[in-house]
C-alpha cells in the first residue's frame, strides 16, 4: 500500500526526542501525555445539517469532566478538546492537523462521520496518531493492516445490513423487498451489506430509491415503493426521514414487513414521532441500551447512566440515544487509558485499544462485549434483533455475531 | 499612489515568500500545520477572488459558486485518480473545464438578473453533489465516498516540507492569477466589464457587446474558482460530495462580502477572514465558555452569526472599505 | 400679513457636497410665491429642504413653529404637501388608491369621501381613470393625480416642483388655470418652482431668484418680472 | 393511475409548504426589497415556541394565536434593532446579516430545545378531513390554510388603509413619506407580518416533517424557487410557484420511476428530481425573466 515513508521518519524522531527525556523516570509519553494530563482530541457536527449529533460531544466532554473530578486516570486528567467540523471533510481536515500538530493530542477519539474520517484516515496513519473509536459505522474502519491507527466502535453497517438480509430470507416467504435508502456513505454501506446478505437472492430487492438529506419529506419515495408491490420495507433512514417513512406507509395503507436500521431505532426520536401505533411489529437490531426502553430501568448500568446524567448534564433530554452511546464509547476510552498505566504511548495506546478480551462495557446489551485483538479492530460485532411492541422493544433470538467482514 | 501600492505589493510578496524560510528558527510559530492553514486561506482568496470578478467587477450575482469550486476539484481529482497527471498539470486543466462550464451557464444567466440569477446559481450549487452522485458517474467521481488522493511530493529533491512546497505553490498561483485579474481589470475590457456592472444601458449604448462580456466574465470567473477547487484537492488529498454543499457557496458569500466587494485586496482579505472566522468563533466561544463562565450551552455557531454582523455593522463596505475609509480619516486628521 | 413659512440661512448638502448656502425667504397666507433660477441653482433642493429629504441646516419656520429636521412624513402632517418634479405617482397603483392614499394621515373618514368629490370638480378627467394603474395614464394625466393627491392632504401649504414639465401647452395652460383656482378656492399658499418663467411669473404674486445655491433677487413678480437680468436670462426677451 | 394520484397529491402538500414559506420571502421582498435567507430559521423558532406554549398546557389554536403575535413582535423588534441602523448598507452585505441571522436562531434553538426531533401536533382530525389513500387530513388542512393565509393578506393589502400604505411604501418610498406614510415603520411591519406567516408556515409543517431545528434547510430553498417562479413580488404568484414546484419535484420522480419501470433503464430518480425541477424552473425563468405571475416593472434608472 501506499502509506508513508515520510510519516514515519517524523514520528520515528519526536519518539527519540521524548524518550531520552523520560528514559529514567519509567515513565514513557509521546506527544500530549505528561505525568498531569492526557490530551484527547476529538471533532463533531455541532453546527449544520448533523448537528443532533453533536450531543455526543457533549455528553463526552462532560464525561470526561466527571472524571477529572473523581481524580482522572491513573493520577492524570483528561484535557478533551472538541471542535466543531460542521460534517465537512476540508473543515476537518484542519482541524485535525491542529488537533495534532498545534494542540499535540495524545490521540483522536470518536470523531464522527465517514466523510470527515475518510479525508484524514490516511494523514493519522501516516502521521501514526490513533484515531480511536470513530463514530461511523463503515465498514474501512478495521482494517489492521493497511490502518493500523484506526480503529471503530459500533458494529459496522454493513454486518448489520447482512443480519437484516438473512433474516428476511429465513422469515419471510416470497419476499418482494423495497429499499429506501439515504443517498450518502451510510446509506450506501447499509445497502451494499444488505445485497451481500442476500447473496443470490438479490433480485428479492424489487424497488430501491433514495432521498436526499435536504429533501423535506420522503412521501414521494415511499409512494414508488407501494407501487412496487413490495412486502419487505428496509428503511435506511436517520431519525427524521425514518419516521416519515413509517409515518406515511401507514398514512397510504402500504403494510410491508418492516425492517429499521439501528441508527434510527430510537423509540424517543423515531418511534413515538412516527406513531406508535404504525410502528407496531417493526424489526431492528440493537447493540445498546434503549434509554427509553422501560425493561433496562432496574439494571446496574442503566441506572448508574441515569445518575450520571442528572449530575452532569442536567436538562439534557435522556430520551436521546446519542448521550448513551456518548457514556458507553467514553467508558471504553477511559478504559483503554487505564490499560495504559504509565506508558502513554501512542503505540500503547493501539495496543491496548486492540487488546480487549470480552470486557463489559456499561450499557452493550446483556451478552454483548468488546473483543478485540491486533487482527481485529471491530470492537462491538454482535448485535441482537428486536421488534417493536407496544412501547419498548422486544429482544428475541439470540445475540448475533458477524466475522468482520 | 501607484507606484507606492506597487512597493506595497512588492514586499508583501518577498516577505510572502522569506516567511517559511524561517521555519527552522522559530518551529512553532511557522509550523507546518499553520502553513497549511495559510494555504487553506491562499485557496479560499482564489476562490473569493473568481466571484469578486463576476459579482464585484460585473456585477453580476452569485450564491453557487461552490459549483465551479467543486467541478475543478473534482476536474483535478478525477485527472489524478483515473490518468496519474501530475497534480500541476491538473491546475491549467481545471480552469479550462470550468471556463468553458462557466461559459456555457453564462448564456442563460444573461436573461437573468438579479434575485433570478441568484436562484439559478443557487440551484447549481445545490445540483453539482447530486450530480456527483448521478449513478451514470459514479465510476467517475467515486459517487458518495469520493476520491482519495495523494498529497502532491516536493519536485526536485528540494529541502522543503510537504507543506512548505504546498504553501510556495498555492502562493506562486495566486500571485500569478491576481496579477492576471489586476491587469484585466486595467485593460480595455476591464473597464467594459465595470461599466456594464455601473451603467448596464449606458455601456449598451456604447457599443460594448455586454452579452459577450458578461459570459466571458462568467467563464474567467468560474476558472478562478475551478483553480482554487482543484488546489484544494491537492491540499486536502480528499474530494467528496459532502464537501461541496451549499454553505460553501454562502462561505465564499460570505468571504466577498466582508473582505470587499470590487477590490482585489478585499479577495485576499476575505480569504483569510473565510478560514479564520471559524475557527475565531470557535475559540471565542471556548473562552467565553471555559474563562468567562457563561452558565448558557454557547455555541459556536451562536457567536459566529453574531461574528458577522458585528463586522457588518463595524464595516458595512467590508473590510476593504473599512481600511480604506479609515486610510481616509487617518489623512484627513493630518492634512 | 403674517407669513405662512419662514426661510433663514438655509443650507443644503448632498453627502460632502453642499448645494445651498444661506438661502431665506418669506411665503405669505394665501399668496402664490415662485423660486426662479438656472438649472442647478438649488430650486428643487430648497423645495426638498423643506420636507428634510436633504441634510440641512437653518431655520424653517412653518405657521411660526420650527420645522426644520422633523422627519419628511411628520412635516407632511402638518399639512405640507409636495408635488416632486417627474410627478410623484404611484404607478403601480390605482387612480383610486393613489388618491386614498394621501388621505392616509386623515382620520375624518367623512371628510375625505368630501374631499374626494372636490377633487372630482377640479379634475374630473381622474374620476373617469378612476380604476386605472396610475402608471397607464398620460403625462398630463399624472400631473393632475400628483396635484390631486396633494390637494387630498387638505394642505395649507403646497410645494410644486415643475408642474409644466414634459407637457403639451395646453395642458399646461389647464393645470395652471387649476392652480389658480385652488389657490382662490382653497385658500392654499402655494410655492411654485418652475422652468417656464414668465407663465410662473403671470401666476405668482412674489417671486424670489436663487443662483448658486443664493437668493440674488426677490419682489413682487411685477417688480421681478420687469428687472431687466430676469429679462435676460429666464424671459429669453 | 394510482401512484399518479398520490404522487399528484403529495406533491400539492409539499407545495403548501413551499408556499406557506415562500409567502412569507415575498412579505418581506415587498415590503423591503430583500430575500431573507434567515426566514426558515424564524419559522423554524416560532414553531419551537407554539411547541413549547403548548407544553405547558395551551391548546393548539391559543398557542397558534398566541405565537403569530410574537412572531410579529419578533419580526419588527428585528428590523428595528438589526436592519434598520443597516438601511443604507449595499445588498450583499444584509445578505450576510441573514446568514448571520441564520446561524444565531438555528444554534439557539438547538441549545433550548436540542436536536431532537419532536412530534407536533395537528389541529385538523382525522376523520373529517382527507381522502384516504391520497391525501391525509393535515396535508389537505395545510392546503386550506395556506389558501386562507393568501385571502387574508390580499383583503389586507387590498382593502385595507394600512395595507395601502405599505404598498406605497415598497412601491416608492420617499413620495410615500411625502403623503405622510412612516415609512421606517412600514418596513417594521412588514418583517413583523412576515414573521407573522412565516410561523404559520412553520406551525403547519412542523407535523409533517417534525419539529427540529433543521426543519427549514431544505424547505427554504423550494420556498425560494417557489417565490421566484410565481413571481417575487406577488403573493398570488408565490403561492401559485409553491404549487407547482411541489408536483413538478414529485412528477420528474414519477416520471424517472416509469421510464425505469417501463425500459428498465434508469436515467432520473429521487437523486435528481430536484435537479432537474431546478433546471425547468430556470428555463421557465429565462423564458419568463419575471416570472410565471410578475409583471415587468421598468427599472428606476
Amino acid at each position: 500500500m501506499r502509506t508513508s515513508r515520510r510519516g514515519f521518519v517524523a514520528g520515528a524522531s519526536a519518539f527519540a526526542v521524548l524518550g531520552t527525556k523520560s528514559a529514567f523516570a519509567q515513565k514513557k509519553y509521546d506527544d500530549g501525555a505528561t505525568d498531569k494530563e492526557i490530551k484527547l482530541g476529538h471533532t463533531g457536527p455541532y453546527s449544520g445539517p448533523a448537528s443532533s449529533y453533536g450531543q455526543i460531544g457533549k455528553t463526552i466532554e462532560a464525561f470526561f469532566k466527571s472524571v477529572n473530578e473523581a481524580g482522572g486516570v491513573n493520577g492524570r486528567k483528561i484535557n478533551f478538546i472538541t471542535r466543531d467540523d460542521g460534517y465537512s471533510p476540508p473543515k476537518m481536515v484542519e482541524l485535525v492537523r491542529q488537533l495534532v500538530e498545534q494542540d499535540k493530542v495524545l490521540c483522536l477519539f470518536n470523531t464522527l462521520g465517514t466523510p470527515t474520517n475518510t479525508a484524514i484516515h490516511r494523514y493519522m496513519n501516516q502521521k501514526k496518531v490513533p484515531q480511536l473509536y470513530v463514530a461511523t459505522g463503515a465498514s474501512k474502519w478495521g482494517k489492521p493492516k493497511e490502518f493500523p491507527w484506526t480503529m471503530g466502535f459500533q458494529p459496522d453497517y454493513h454486518t448489520e445490513g447482512v443480519v437484516y438480509a438473512k433474516h428476511i430470507l429465513a422469515n419471510v416467504k416470497d419476499a418482494k423487498i423495497g429499499v429506501l435508502m439515504q443517498n450518502d456513505d451510510y446509506g450506501k454501506d447499509y445497502y451494499e451489506g444488505f445485497r451481500d446478505g442476500l447473496g443470490k437472492e438479490t433480485g428479492k430487492i424489487v424497488k430501491h430509491v433514495t432521498f436526499e438529506v435536504t429533501d423535506p419529506t420522503v412521501d414521494s419515495q415511499v409512494i414508488q415503493l407501494k407501487d412496487s408491490g413490495a412486502n419487505v420495507f428496509f428503511n435506511i433512514a436517520t431519525p427524521k426521514a425514518a419516521a416519515q417513512a413509517i409515518r406515511k406507509s401507514a398514512d397510504i395503507g402500504w403494510k410491508p414487513a418492516q425492517y429499521l436500521n439501528n441508527v434510527s431505532a430510537s423509540v424517543g426520536s423515531v418511534m413515538k414521532p412516527a406513531g406508535l401505533e404504525n410502528s407496531q411489529g417493526i424489526i431492528t437490531a440493537q447493540y445498546l441500551k434503549d434509554p427509553t426502553d422501560k425493561q433496562w430501568e432496574n439494571t446496574d448500568d442503566f441506572k448508574a447512566w441515569v445518575a450520571w446524567m442528572d449530575k452532569w448534564m442536567p436538562g439534557a433530554n435522556k430520551a436521546d440515544a446519542n448521550h448513551v452511546f456518548g457514556y458507553a464509547v467514553s467508558n471504553l476510552m477511559l478504559e483503554t487509558l487505564k490499560k495504559c498505566g504509565d506508558t502513554l504511548t501512542r503505540e500503547n495506546v493501539m495496543k491496548q485499544a486492540a487488546n480487549f478480551q470480552k470486557y463489559k462495557l456499561p450499557l452493550l446489551l446483556p451478552g454483548i462485549t468488546i473483543n478485540t485483538s491486533p487482527t481485529d479492530y471491530y470492537p462491538i460485532q454482535s448485535v441482537q434483533l428486536a421488534r417493536f411492541k407496544g412501547e419498548t422493544w422486544d429482544l428475541f433470538g439470540d445475540v448475533m455475531s458477524a466475522e468482520g467482514s | 499612489m501607484a507606484a507606492s501600492s506597487k512597493k506595497w505589493v512588492l514586499g508583501i510578496i518577498v516577505l510572502a515568500v522569506l516567511v517559511p524560510l524561517l521555519q527552522p528558527v522559530f518551529p512553532d510559530v511557522v509550523s507546518n500545520y499553520r502553513l497549511f492553514l495559510v494555504s487553506t486561506m491562499i485557496i479560499a482568496a482564489i476562490a473569493v477572488l473568481g466571484l469578486n470578478l463576476l459579482t464585484g467587477f460585473n456585477g453580476q450575482f452569485s450564491l453557487g459558486h461552490g459549483a465551479f469550486y467543486a467541478v475543478g476539484a473534482y476536474t483535478a481529482a478525477i485527472l489524478m485518480d483515473k490518468l496519474n497527471v501530475p497534480y500541476w498539470a491538473t491546475i491549467p486543466a481545471a480552469a479550462i473545464v470550468c471556463f468553458i462550464v462557466g461559459y456555457l451557464f453564462g448564456l442563460p444567466a444573461l436573461k437573468l438578473e438579479g434575485h433570478y440569477l441568484a436562484l439559478a446559481t443557487f440551484a447549481l450549487a445545490l445540483a453539482v453533489p447530486q450530480i456527483l452522485k448521478y449513478k451514470w458517474l459514479e465510476g467517475l467521481t467515486g459517487g458518495v465516498q469520493g476520491i482519495v488522493l495523494m498529497k502532491p511530493e516536493v519536485p526536485f529533491g528540494l529541502p522543503l516540507s510537504e507543506d512548505q512546497w504546498l504553501y510556495y505553490f498555492c502562493l506562486l498561483v495566486m500571485i500569478v492569477l491576481f496579477w492576471g485579474a489586476a491587469n484585466l481589470l486595467n485593460s480595455r475590457s476591464g473597464r467594459a466589464m465595470m461599466a456594464i456592472r455601473d451603467q448596464y444601458m449606458a455601456a449598451d449604448t456604447m457599443g460594448i457587446d455586454t452579452a459577450l462580456y458578461k459570459t466571458v466574465t462568467f467563464g474567467i470567473s468560474a476558472a478562478y474558482t475551478g483553480i482554487a477547487g482543484a488546489l484544494s484537492a491537492c491540499a486536502i488529498a480528499f474530494v467528496a460530495p459532502d464537501s461541496f454543499g451549499i454553505f460553501l457557496s454562502i462561505k465564499f458569500l460570505i468571504g466577498l462580502v466582508v473582505g470587499g466587494i470590487g477590490s482585489l485586496l478585499g479577495s485576499v482579505l476575505g480569504g483569510i477572514f473565510y478560514v479564520l472566522v471559524d475557527n475565531s468563533a470557535q475559540s471565542l466561544t471556548q473562552f467565553i465558555r471555559n474563562d468567562l463562565g457563561l452558565p448558557f450551552d454557547l455555541s459556536a455557531y451562536t457567536v459566529f452569526g453574531v461574528l458577522l454582523i458585528a463586522i457588518i455593522y463595524l464595516m458595512p463596505m467590508g473590510i476593504a472599505g473599512g481600511l480604506y475609509m479609515a486610510y481616509r480619516k487617518l489623512r484627513g486628521a493630518r492634512a | 400679513m403674517a407669513a405662512l413659512l419662514e426661510v433663514s440661512g438655509l443650507k443644503a448638502f448632498y453627502g460632502q457636497t453642499q448645494s445651498l448656502y444661506d438661502v431665506g425667504f418669506e411665503i405669505p397666507m394665501g399668496g402664490i410665491t415662485t423660486l426662479l433660477g438656472a438649472n442647478g441653482a438649488g430650486k428643487t433642493t430648497t423645495l426638498r429642504a423643506i420636507c428634510n429629504m436633504v441634510r440641512t441646516d437653518g431655520t424653517i419656520r412653518f405657521d411660526g413653529k420650527n420645522i426644520r429636521g422633523m422627519a419628511t412624513e411628520e412635516i407632511v402632517r402638518q399639512r405640507i404637501a409636495h408635488v416632486p418634479e417627474g410627478r410623484g405617482t404611484f404607478t403601480t397603483l390605482t387612480v383610486d388608491e393613489n388618491l386614498r392614499i394621501a388621505a392616509y394621515t386623515r382620520k375624518d373618514k367623512q371628510g375625505v369621501k368630501d374631499e374626494l368629490e372636490r377633487v372630482f370638480v377640479y379634475f374630473p378627467r381622474l374620476k373617469e381613470r378612476i380604476q386605472q394603474q396610475a402608471g397607464t395614464l398620460s403625462g398630463g394625466e399624472q400631473q393632475m393625480l400628483a396635484i390631486a393627491r396633494a390637494l387630498m392632504l387638505k394642505p395649507r401649504l403646497m410645494l410644486l416642483d415643475e408642474p409644466s414639465f414634459g407637457l403639451a401647452p395646453l395642458i399646461v395652460l389647464e393645470i395652471f388655470r387649476i392652480l389658480r383656482r385652488i389657490n382662490e378656492e382653497e385658500k392654499v399658499s402655494i410655492l411654485l418652482v418652475e422652468q417656464n418663467a414668465a407663465l410662473a411669473l403671470d401666476l405668482a404674486t412674489h417671486a424670489y431668484v436663487l443662483e448658486t445655491g443664493k437668493v440674488v433677487m426677490s419682489g413682487p413678480s411685477d417688480v421681478v418680472k420687469n428687472d431687466e437680468n430676469v429679462r435676460k436670462s429666464y424671459l429669453g426677451y | 393511475m394510482e401512484q399518479l394520484l398520490q404522487q399528484f397529491a403529495s406533491g400539492l402538500a409539499n407545495g403548501a409548504i413551499y408556499a406557506c414559506v415562500a409567502l412569507a420571502l415575498v412579505m418581506i421582498y415587498v415590503s423591503t426589497d430583500h430575500i431573507n435567507f434567515a426566514q426558515g430559521e424564524m419559522a423554524m423558532f416560532s414553531t419551537y415556541i407554539s411547541w413549547q406554549l403548548m407544553s405547558w398546557g395551551m391548546s393548539f389554536w391559543v398557542a397558534f394565536i398566541l405565537t403569530v403575535m410574537i412572531s410579529f413582535a419578533m419580526g419588527v423588534l428585528i428590523e428595528r434593532l438589526i436592519l434598520r441602523p443597516l438601511h443604507n448598507a449595499p445588498v450583499l452585505s444584509i445578505i450576510v446579516v441573514f446568514i448571520g441571522l441564520l446561524a444565531i436562531f438555528n444554534s439557539m434553538a438547538g441549545a433550548f430545545w436540542s436536536y431532537l426531533i419532536k412530534e407536533f401536533p395537528s389541529p385538523f382530525p382525522k376523520s373529517e378531513f382527507g381522502i384516504a389513500g391520497v391525501i391525509g387530513a393535515h396535508q389537505l388542512g395545510v392546503v386550506l390554510v395556506t389558501l386562507i393565509v393568501l385571502g387574508l393578506l390580499f383583503v389586507f393589502f387590498r382593502y385595507t388603509p394600512l395595507g395601502l400604505a405599505m404598498r406605497a411604501a415598497a412601491q416608492n418610498p420617499q413620495m410615500a413619506r411625502l403623503v405622510g406614510v412612516r415609512v421606517d415603520w412600514m418596513l417594521a411591519l412588514g418583517w413583523g407580518l412576515a414573521a407573522s406567516v412565516g410561523a404559520v408556515a412553520g406551525i403547519m409543517v412542523a407535523h409533517i416533517v417534525y419539529l427540529e431545528p433543521n426543519m427549514m434547510g431544505g424547505i427554504l430553498l423550494y420556498a425560494f424557487a417557489s417565490a421566484l417562479v410565481g413571481g417575487i413580488s406577488n403573493p398570488a404568484g408565490a403561492v401559485a410557484g409553491g404549487f407547482i414546484v411541489g408536483i413538478l419535484e414529485n412528477m420528474v420522480a414519477y416520471a424517472g420511476n416509469q421510464i425505469e419501470k417501463a425500459t428498465g433503464v434508469y436515467i432520473i430518480g429521487n437523486g435528481e428530481k430536484l435537479t432537474v425541477a431546478l433546471i425547468i424552473v430556470i428555463f421557465v425563468l429565462t423564458v419568463r425573466p419575471a416570472g410565471l405571475f410578475g409583471r415587468v416593472v421598468v427599472r428606476r434608472v
